[in-house]
């Protein structure tokens, strides 16, 4: 087997682990959530991946014409988790605008600061 | 008077919700109605197995009555009433509810028919006497509510473990006889030596009781360790064990008696020693021991009520109850005095007071088994008791050294709770077959010859002539204000050492530990900070858990991948 | 014995030590029940009442020794 | 019963287009404080639904209704059986409840322009909690889990009124949540491209018929790290007690009562029926990390609970260690024949539910009166709020596991089905966690009850009648069934049994 034809799996994880890594090492919330969104269009491409077939074309059934297509399941499925993705996009920016107006800064670290000089003066 | 078809712990129940929700007068009412209310109950309970559920796979018999369970209920209404008299005067209102809630458990377990309603009832005897304990308010009884707190704890857990394992291995769960063969009846026996006191785990008795209230303790001593002997009269007589464990129970407290200060602390020991007569009995196991063992349990009920009653009034009078701080009493509290000499009278085995038969049974049985040693260890616990309960109780708290302490009788609901006891002490003194035809087992046994009067007088007599004749000559141990450390120094001090290690170098490490971890490693691998560089973002509360969340992904894929 | 000897013992310690001497001679004067050897001894119970009490009393007072700790010791 | 007529046979769907409509309508239907009513009127429509749909089950058996007119197993089935009638059940029962409670709670915590938008998502959360309970498909299943998770992430935040941490709380559980549920995504993904069906009992099929494969058993491991996320279980709990403790408090009651729950239902549906092949997901290696996990939960949840310094906080541990219970009961569930472990596990899911929610209520109703739930603060409020403080004491009671509880129950079933399966040692730990549980409910009863009242100026009175009520039915509920477990247990033993029987 080619290598090349898992390409679309190695690109999937490869987009993956990017998202995960900008969730993890970036410090400015809004670049997390859009690591988060990365993340989430790896799995997009897993799906398409799974309605894949070679020489296939679109699903459209003619009368008459013999054609190999591929599966739109997953296609249909991948939309509704776009625009689930889209939906936690929005929350999680409507978050970050409510730090933002709570704190004065999107970082994390000037955050996490905050609070604990918070808790400090408190107690 | 007899009612049928409720069950009394459930009047105890229900008089404790009417008491929490009262006050004053009427709440005073409601206390004292509630144990003879609930008698008439019990009188009405059928012979045998009654208020019996089903639920899903167990059977839960709330009510078993035969003559050891009916004895037991009798007397732990008896008791009720006396301490509810008892305790009439405070509006401890926590006490008083919480006292019914212990009553309520103390009969539903003596009245259970099977392990599991036993366990149910165990576990409410345990948060029920806690909060008496609590109610006590003193400076010293949160640490001391807690240790005892996780005794009780620890018991219940010992019966759950036992009963589980006892069920495993294909038993029936009916209340009866068990065999100290397999380890589920191994944690039951101990479960239940942790609420009679055995040696090593006795420690909560002299821990607790001199901690709580006057009237908390009078609640206390009556029900906890009682329902133990119950349990072990019902589960495990004639165990041999027991024996060894209950003649040790008989002597070493009567050592620590004699150098305790705080007498309601004498009075805990005396507990044990007297909980030992009643081990002995139920391990020796004979018709004779057992019908010993339980008269003993219940005239222990009502003397040792009536001494840590009239410690209570001692102590409710002048906020004292140690040795070093009283004496000189009795002119100004006669009638304290004198019911406390018949406490003290009752549990020294006077004749024509309501210990001696009992003990006496036991010690026939002893004899009548061959067990000379035995019989002479108990003989030898009988000098003691005489000695810290007969007449140290009595003699620092009302006679030695007059201290010039204010004082009056205590108020009249103590005295006629007092006046109540001693005349149950004394009446089952004279009139032993009046408790006796109550006994389980119907065996004759003839108290009142001339050598067994004779004998023990003699032993009495002189064993006072030896405490006349130490303390003049000074070799008596005087009281003196100490700690006398028990078995409970090892696991006291170890914790506190274990706190201190914990809040000390094991913080003082962790701490740093953590700093390493999750500051200086990422910070050295982050590098000066900077826009655009490597680096490991410092919001560790959303890192960490992420990291987490990724290793166990790996974790599970390894498992399941080449698992 | 003289006078202000005995005052200073006491008319009760007096009089607990006549009540023991005559339960001492009762001991031969009633025949008892026996129910083991040990009881057979002349002034069994009274010899074992007076030596268990000194007996609890010295070693109580070893125990006192061992054990004993100022108050407030586990600092509550 | 049958009230609803000719409708009846749309039972399934009307306990999940109800709240849905009711949380579409109602920024509309009702404007400002009318908010609350419609809210509660939905509650009751759904928690009659979900009642008429047990009883309908317990009668007649499991119920699948095929939405839209599609043949199964193309179109998305809704397939309710008991287990999942008795989660719909404690999920709309409860949310009932805890939304009579928010009618008092909510004004103080929530700005008043955010009403409309409260009770909507308050609704849509409610929707995705039941929708992902009774779904047959697998697919369904994850976007009813991302409606419930991204409601839920919205009314965290809400509590920012309070606490503005509750919007870092907020952020990230929703970055944790969100990846959790792309695993479930991606196993859900993987399973169809082995076997080419999204439907739970087609999946079922078609998976005895195959030989598991890496692609199957990588399915497994992301299912299994994205749902003990969702379940918060030990060390994936990290986002939960920040989330539990600054949300709003009737937020806080209904998470804690169902969300979690929810997750373990997801849990027991594809450990015990769509993964539940010869193989099966329960390999001695997944039970071994699960019970390790489950039982680390119990202690460790248990001893932080009992170090925090503030209700909300160890309530929020003290979940941790209570969902360890319910964890060991299914993932052991499955070597128990007697079903005891099992058993357990549900009933620990409704008593848990009952007590954490009427707990979280209660700590509410602190915050509610002094604004905080620190300890420091509650120094002697026994005495001042006799039946908040009351009714905490009973939930905790049942934490432990005192005789009379729920609590009881459930753990009774728990530790003989941790014998009888052969599991001593973990019973031992089950054991500690009682006592451990002993110590911090121990902890609110010293101070609550034997510390000196601390003087802040605040008014110490009781509670409104409105938070105490419902927060004493959910408490009560959990003593009742202790006294009367008969049916309960009768109930959740014939859904264990039915889950084991699936397996076979």
């Amino acid at each position: 087997m080619n290598p090349l034809d898992l390409f679309n799996h190695w690109a999937f994880v490869i987009i993956m682990m990017v998202g995960l890594y900008a969730i993890i090492s970036r410090n400015n919330l809004v670049k997390k959530v859009l690591g988060l969104g990365l993340f989430q269009t790896g799995i997009f491409l897993m799906y398409i991946t799974l309605g894949f077939k070679h020489g296939a074309g679109a699903p459209i059934l003619q009368q008459g014409v013999e054609a190999t297509y591929a599966n739109p399941l997953p296609h249909v499925l991948i939309l509704t988790a776009i625009v689930v993705s889209l939906s936690t996009m929005a929350v999680a920016l409507a978050i970050v605008i409510g730090i933002r107006e709570e704190y004065g800064t999107v970082e994390a670290d000037e955050v996490a600061r905050l609070d604990s000089e918070a808790q400090e003066a408190g107690s | 008077m007899a009612i049928e078809g409720f069950h009394p712990s459930f009047v105890f129940l229900i008089g404790a919700v009417v008491a929490a929700l009262t006050r004053g007068k009427m709440r005073s009412l409601v206390m004292v109605a509630t144990p003879i209310i609930s008698f008439a109950f019990l009188r009405g309970l059928p012979l045998g197995d009654s208020f019996v559920f089903e639920i899903a796979q167990w059977t839960l018999t709330f009510s078993h009555r035969d003559e050891l369970s009916w004895l037991f209920g009798l007397l732990f209404h008896l008791a009720a009433l006396l301490a509810v008299i008892y305790s009439l005067h405070t509006r401890n209102r926590m006490e008083q509810v919480s006292a019914l809630v212990y009553a309520a458990s103390a009969i539903g377990a003596v009245l259970a028919g099977d392990l599991l309603t036993l366990f149910i009832w165990w576990e409410m005897l345990a948060l029920s006497s806690t909060f008496v304990v609590f109610a006590g308010r003193q400076r010293r009884s949160m640490a001391i509510g807690l240790r005892y707190f996780a005794f009780q704890i620890v018991s219940g857990l010992c019966l759950l473990t036992g009963i589980l394992l006892y069920s495993n291995s294909g038993m029936s769960l009916e209340l009866g006889r068990l065999d100290l063969t397999t380890p589920g009846t191994m944690w039951i026996l101990l479960a239940f030596g942790i609420k009679a006191g055995f040696p090593l785990v006795h420690t909560w008795i002299v821990d607790t009781y001199p901690a709580a209230s006057a009237t908390g303790t009078v609640f206390l001593c009556a029900f906890t360790t009682k329902t133990a002997v119950y349990a072990l009269a019902r589960c495990f007589p004639g165990t041999e064990e027991l024996i060894i464990i209950g003649a040790v129970m008989t002597c070493f407290p009567i050592f620590y008696a004699i150098i305790e200060n705080d007498l309601r602390k004498v009075l805990s020991y005396s507990m044990i020693n007297q909980i030992g007569f009643m081990v002995v009995g139920i391990g020796l196991g004979t018709e004779l021991a057992i019908n010993g063992a339980v008269a003993h349990a219940f005239n222990d009920v009502l003397f040792k009520g009536l001494l840590f009653m009239s410690m209570g009034a001692v102590l409710h009078v002048t906020g004292k109850s140690r040795g070093t701080d009283l004496g000189g009493l009795w002119k100004k509290m006669p009638w304290t005095t004198g019911l406390c000499i018949v406490g003290a009278a009752s549990i020294s085995a006077v004749p024509l007071f309501s210990g001696f038969v009992s003990k006496s049974m036991v010690m026939a049985a002893a004899v009548e088994q061959g067990h000379t040693w035995l019989w002479l260890i108990l003989l030898f616990a009988s000098a003691g008791v005489l000695e810290h309960a007969g007449i140290k109780i009595p003699y620092f708290a009302f006679f030695a050294h007059d201290r010039g302490l204010e004082g009056r009788e205590p108020p009249r609901n103590m005295l006629l709770a007092m006046l109540l006891g001693a005349g149950l002490c004394i009446l089952i003194g004279c009139r032993p077959d009046l408790l006796y035809s109550m006994l389980p087992y119907n065996v004759s046994f003839e108290p009142f010859t001339t050598t067994h009067v004779l004998i023990q007088i003699q032993l009495l007599l002189f064993a006072s002539m030896a405490v006349v004749v130490l303390m003049k000559t000074g070799t008596y141990p005087p009281e003196l204000v100490k700690e006398n450390l028990d078995v409970d120094v090892i696991p006291r001090l170890g914790g506190r050492a274990l706190l201190g290690w914990l809040r000390g170098t094991f913080a003082q490490v962790t701490t740093r530990l953590s700093i390493t971890v999750l500051e200086r490693i990422p910070a050295a691998i982050a590098g000066p900070r900077g826009p655009g560089q490597w680096q490991l973002s410092s919001n560790w509360r959303l890192v960490l858990p992420g990291l987490l969340l990724v290793m166990a992904l790996l974790a599970f894929l390894i498992a399941n991948l080449y698992g | 014995m003289n006078d202000s000897r005995l005052k200073r013992l006491g008319t009760a310690t007096i009089l607990l030590a006549i009540v023991c001497a005559v339960a001492l001679l009762l001991d031969g004067a009633i025949d008892r029940h026996l129910d083991t050897e040990a009881e057979g001894l002349f002034g069994f119970y009274c010899l074992y009442g007076f030596f268990a009490i000194v007996v609890l009393v010295f070693l109580s007072r070893i125990l006192r020794r061992i054990v004993a700790r100022e108050e407030h010791f586990y600092g509550d | 019963m049958n009230f609803l007529g000719a409708w009846s046979h749309h039972l399934p769907v009307l306990l999940v287009l109800i709240p849905l409509i009711g949380a579409v309508l109602s920024p509309i239907v009702a404007r400002g404080s009318r908010g609350w009513a419609w809210a509660f009127l939905t509650m009751v429509a759904t928690a009659t639904v979900a009642l008429e749909l047990l009883l309908r089950i317990r009668s007649s058996g499991p119920i699948s209704y095929p939405l839209g007119g599609w043949n199964l197993p193309f179109g998305i089935e809704l397939y309710v059986d008991l287990l999942s009638a008795i989660i719909a059940l404690v999920v709309a029962g409860v949310g009932l409840v805890v939304t009579f409670y928010a009618r008092t709670s909510v004004r103080f915590e929530i700005p008043d322009d955010r009403f409309g938008f409260f009770w909507s998502l308050w609704l849509l959360a409610i929707t995705g909690l039941i929708g992902i309970v009774i779904t047959g498909d697998a697919f369904n299943l994850y976007v009813m889990l991302e409606i419930s998770s991204l409601t839920i992430y919205g009314l965290i935040a809400m509590g920012r009124m309070r606490d503005r941490r509750a919007l870092t709380a907020a952020f990230n559980y929703l970055i944790l949540g969100s990846i959790g549920a792309a695993f479930i995504l991606i196993a859900i993904g993987l399973l169809y491209s082995e076997t080419g069906t999204l439907n739970m009992a087609d999946l079922h099929r078609r998976l005895g018929a195959i030989e598991a494969n890496a692609t199957i058993r990588s399915a497994r491991a992301f299912l299994l790290a994205g749902l003990g996320l969702k379940m918060a279980l030990f060390p994936l709990h990290l986002w939960m007690p920040a989330a539990y403790s600054r949300a709003p408090s009737a937020v806080a009651g209904l998470l804690a009562a169902t969300a979690t729950k929810v997750g373990i239902y997801m849990a027991m549906r594809f450990f015990y029926t769509v993964l539940a092949t010869d193989e099966g997901i329960l390999t001695a290696p997944n039970v071994l990390i699960l019970s390790g996990c489950a039982g680390a939960a119990i202690v460790f949840g248990s001893a932080t609970a009992a170090r925090q310094r503030s209700l909300s906080l160890l309530l929020a541990f003290s979940s941790v260690a209570q969902i360890g219970y319910i964890v060991l009961g299914m993932a052991i569930g499955h070597s128990d024949p007697t079903g005891y472990a099992m058993t357990g596990s549900i009933l620990h899911i409704i008593s848990h539910a009952l007590m954490k929610g009427g707990l979280f209520l209660c700590a509410g109703i602190f915050i509610w009166r002094l604004g905080t739930n620190d300890f420091d603060q509650l120094a002697g409020i026994g005495r001042r709020m006799p039946w908040t403080s009351a009714a905490v004491v009973a939930g905790g009671l049942g934490l432990i596991g005192v005789p009379g509880t729920a609590g009881f129950i459930s753990k009774l079933f728990l530790l003989r089905g941790l014998f009888e399966s052969g599991h001593p040692l973990l019973a031992v730990l089950v054991l500690t966690g009682s006592v451990l549980a002993a110590i911090y409910t121990w902890r609110f009863v010293e101070i609550a009850y034997l510390k000196p009242p601390v003087e802040n100026g605040l008014d110490h009175s009781e509670a409104p009648l409105g938070m105490l009520i419902p927060a004493w039915i959910l408490i009560g509920a959990s003593l009742v069934i202790g006294f009367y477990p008969g049916p309960i247990i009768e109930i959740a033993s014939e859904a264990a049994s039915t889950l084991l029987g699936g397996s076979g």
